[in-house]
């Protein structure tokens, strides 16, 4: 019916495959969406090499921040940080692969913004981050 | 389906009334996407605007656009009368004993940290009892929340109910503690719930309490009358009521405003200024600096005309017999859960939430079909938490609604549903 | 009579583009009374609106009106990416490095009360120094007055010479006392003296001190680029530069605003509410309390636009070859005695007396002709105190003005003279 | 050329009768209008019967404020100080014999708000005096 709202968004939203937390974990974040009150937290593993040996994301929020989430984390497991930090907005839009309104943009990058400021090692999380 | 309280006469005359009204405003006849008309449900964020408000600030602009007050030409002699014109008409339009004690602010918001600045921190100290409710919108909650950590004043809040009515049991016991304050929404934004005002404030004043009522929600849909109410301070908005935005009002007892210091220093608040002292003026200007919201005043006015022609108890009997529908029709959705006391007791809001979608989503895709709805906390943060919710999604209700719009709603709903099924 | 500092060519186009100018703004057509064209020269108190400014907001009230930043629907999301583009626009206008650092306050005088009631009382204590000028409007005094008041600042000022300029010398003499703030006015709204602003934030910056320009007649008649002025702060209003009233701007430094503490609290300017307390959002929105002033800023942002559409410079060239002639034709009549500067250190303002009448009378004369002048104080008490006048009268020009209307000016100050004979 | 201009306005500006300080007086007050600075200062002589036995009026302004000052001294010479009380609005205009905008009002009006401010005893003149 709706573009924003194509299947695997909604897969991914009814049944995200990397919802969950990691105990232990390297690196951990979480950020509201002061907005709509979206949750979200990522837990990473790093290995060797600075290499993201596992990831998880939990919260809450509507299925565009939660699908992000869910994407954003399959597409950083086995990846460098390095290569986590460089990621940006186009990234997590190309994965969505939809357009978005500035309001729902902040849904959809929430989840990056929350990886970038832990991998970053940030106290708080910052829009600038995703720009 | 028709409310038993109407009389068939006066659905009829309504219904014809609302087509009519519905053609002041140039907005509702848009297409939001080729093919799709607009659903204004979202009036509770802000009304839309009747051409008569547009076009007298447009008339404004194109024929006596002046700064006021100081000047002796022609224009600036227009622009001063029309904008003090518009003062004296919202005083009548909320029964202000006179116009010097309607103060031009931005919004509601600024009213409210107006008297936090003011009045507040001249008469607050450490210690000092604060009554709020959980119902604020934030407006109603930062300012005090600012003073709270500034000057170490006392916060107490009025629960709210399941089902969404104030704990006047509650309220009592915390007036025996003699707060200073008590400061509180008239109608609440999300849950609709209008608040017995008039009761609140005498038991507030009969322990020495001053009074602020937030009536963002309530001066746009029902007739306010500030004397009968008795409030100390009233607080509202032009864009809520018909009007333009960058414009709203605060209301003050006139001992009260003149006994409170300045708040904005510059231009106009004064009646004379030395190198390093000044006098301020007299009322209302004591509390408007530098050049103000002219045009906007000006649409104010032209909102409040405009009010008045419908009728306010017109208005709010249309309103009343719209959200009787809607609450029923949304009632019959599966794992819909509507917040808020029945139609009875509260104003044309109705905020839900659908089991297992985000009122995001619900907003997102019924915007597809053109029906706008507002989904978030709709800055009420503490009022969702209370009832353990992230958001809802809300739609409201203004002069323009129509059951139709409520049906194309209810449609959208179902729709939202079987997307996510 | 024309200035040698520009080739005829130069002028030819000019001359061609203000009747294209004059065409934008339907104001300038009205009869003050039959048969009396307005002849509008007080640009300095506010300016008058070009077309494309106020369809700007016209079309927004009629097509896209919605509260911004929350809501998701089609008109929300216009909205805000109006109110945001606008932002932009302002931004690049004045040169700053990013839109977040423009925050939108109602006026100047906002602007300025609000660095007075953040940055200030967080950061100044009993005896730190304040410097600002003789010249300064009401804005730029009153809110230090307040804080005087509350804390026990001290104020000191800059003197203004016989001719309308500064004493940089005792500027130097107080910047040995180690002040922690420099606020002063880029142009004066009486004197029209351009003050070396650069130079001067220079200055303060080498002795620690914080900088705030009034640029309220600056940024409408010049090009201002805050980052090669190196100010801290730099306020401003839309009604001066063919923007609407209810807006104005304050930019500042991106440190500064972080490290400062919110002003007003409501809606918008929260990242998180809770009932006892609150988290601040980021820049801009920080300071961006309550439904903002929408239309307002679409507007501002439409007037940039058109002002860029012209050039600063043009406008700039214009206004000069406007003010000298004027000050020519001014400096002939018998009996009148011109304030500020001669016409290459100042912008587009003629204060004036005349000998033996008062300056409302001469004001309110020259309005039977249809030519607008104010008269009073314009805000600035302590520089007419120091010229030992309570009042001038005072001509202004901006982009739409013409050498035709500074002659019937003339006349009509002759015909003061004979009335008062 | 103007009736706000009437040539009785510029003859009572150019040449007040009452201009001038009493010296002693029974009654003083004196105000500005904050929008223009036109100040007065009116002094006051009141005799048996609460008569006003002698008045005058000074400052400077312009000659709306000081023709109205002088008019308004010549009305109430020889007055009892309650019909001095009553005076009002449309006694000034009548005295001038014009119209005027909300602006020049103010001017106008000024040597009444402080006649009435004076002659009450208040502390502060205001504009509720000249309703
Ligand atoms: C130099 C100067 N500063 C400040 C202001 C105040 O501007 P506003 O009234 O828009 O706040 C003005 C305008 O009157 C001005 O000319
Ligand atoms: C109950 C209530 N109070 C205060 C406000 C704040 O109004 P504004 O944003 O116009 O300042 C609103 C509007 O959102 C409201 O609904």
């Amino acid at each position: 019916m709706d573009d924003l709202y194509r299947e695997v968004i909604i897969e991914h939203y009814k049944n995200p495959a990397y919802r969950g937390k990691l105990d232990p974990h390297d690196i951990t974040f979480a950020d509201n969406n002061p907005l709509c009150g979206d949750h979200i937290q990522i837990d990473l593993r790093v290995g060797d090499n600075n290499i993201v040996t596992d990831a998880r994301f939990d919260g809450h929020g509507c299925a565009i921040s939660q699908a992000s989430a869910d994407l954003l984390i399959e597409s950083i497991i086995g990846k460098p940080l390095d290569e986590v930090k460089k990621l940006n907005k186009q990234d997590v839009l190309d994965l969505l692969g939809i357009d978005l309104g500035p309001v729902r943009l902040k849904c959809a990058l929430l989840s990056l913004k929350v990886l970038k400021a832990g991998v970053y090692g940030l106290g708080e999380a910052s829009d600038d981050l995703v720009e | 389906m028709e409310s038993a309280n109407f009389p068939l006469f006066t659905i009829i005359l309504m219904t014809l009334n609302i087509q009519k009204i519905r053609a002041d405003f140039p907005i509702l006849n848009r297409e939001v996407k080729p093919g799709v008309q607009l659903v204004y449900l979202d009036s509770t964020a802000t009304s839309q605007k009747p051409l008569a408000v547009i076009d007298a600030m447009d008339s404004y602009y194109r024929n006596s656009n002046a700064n006021i007050h100081r000047g002796v030409h022609t224009l600036a002699e227009e622009a001063t009368k029309l904008y003090e014109d518009a003062r004296e008409k919202i005083a009548k339009f909320i029964n202000a004993p006179s116009a010097r004690q309607i103060i031009y602010t931005r919004n509601t918001t600024e009213s409210i940290n107006l008297i936090a600045y003011t009045w507040a921190r001249a008469n607050l100290k450490a210690g000092d009892l604060v009554i709020l409710t959980e119902m604020e919108h934030h407006s109603n909650l930062v300012p005090w929340h600012i003073l709270q950590a500034e000057r170490g004043i006392e916060l107490e809040f009025i629960p709210v109910t399941d089902n969404g009515l104030l704990d006047l049991d509650v309220y009592k016991t915390l007036l025996s503690r003699s707060p200073r304050l008590v400061s509180f929404t008239h109608m609440s934004n999300v849950l609709g719930t209008i608040n017995p005002a008039r009761e609140m404030i005498v038991m507030a004043h009969a322990v020495g309490a001053i009074t602020i009522l937030d009536a963002a929600q309530s001066i746009p849909h029902l007739k306010v009358d500030v004397q009968n109410l008795g409030a100390d301070f009233v607080a509202f908005s032009a864009h809520k009521m018909c009007g333009p935005t960058g414009i709203g009002a605060l209301y003050g007892r006139l001992e009260l405003l003149e006994a409170m210091p300045p708040f904005l220093g510059g231009g106009d608040m004064i009646k004379e200024v030395k190198l390093r002292s000044f006098r301020t003026n007299s009322l209302p200007y004591k509390f408007e600096a530098g050049t103000p919201a002219i045009a906007e005043a000006i649409g104010f006015g032209a909102a409040v005309d405009y009010l008045n022609s419908i009728g306010m108890d017109n208005i709010a009997e249309h309103e009343h017999e719209i959200t009787e529908y809607a609450l029923e029709r949304l009632e019959e959705i599966p794992g819909l859960k509507l917040f808020g006391p029945s139609a009875d007791k509260k104003g044309g809001v109705a905020a839900f939430t659908l089991e297992g979608i985000h009122p995001h989503d619900v907003a997102q895709i019924l915007d597809k079909d053109g029906i706008a709805v507002r989904a978030g906390h709709h800055c009420a943060q503490p009022l969702h938490e209370k009832f353990g919710i992230p958001a809802t999604s809300r739609a409201s209700f203004y002069l323009y609604s129509t059951k139709n719009e409520v049906d194309m709603l209810i449609q959208g709903i179902y729709k939202v549903k079987e997307l996510f099924a």
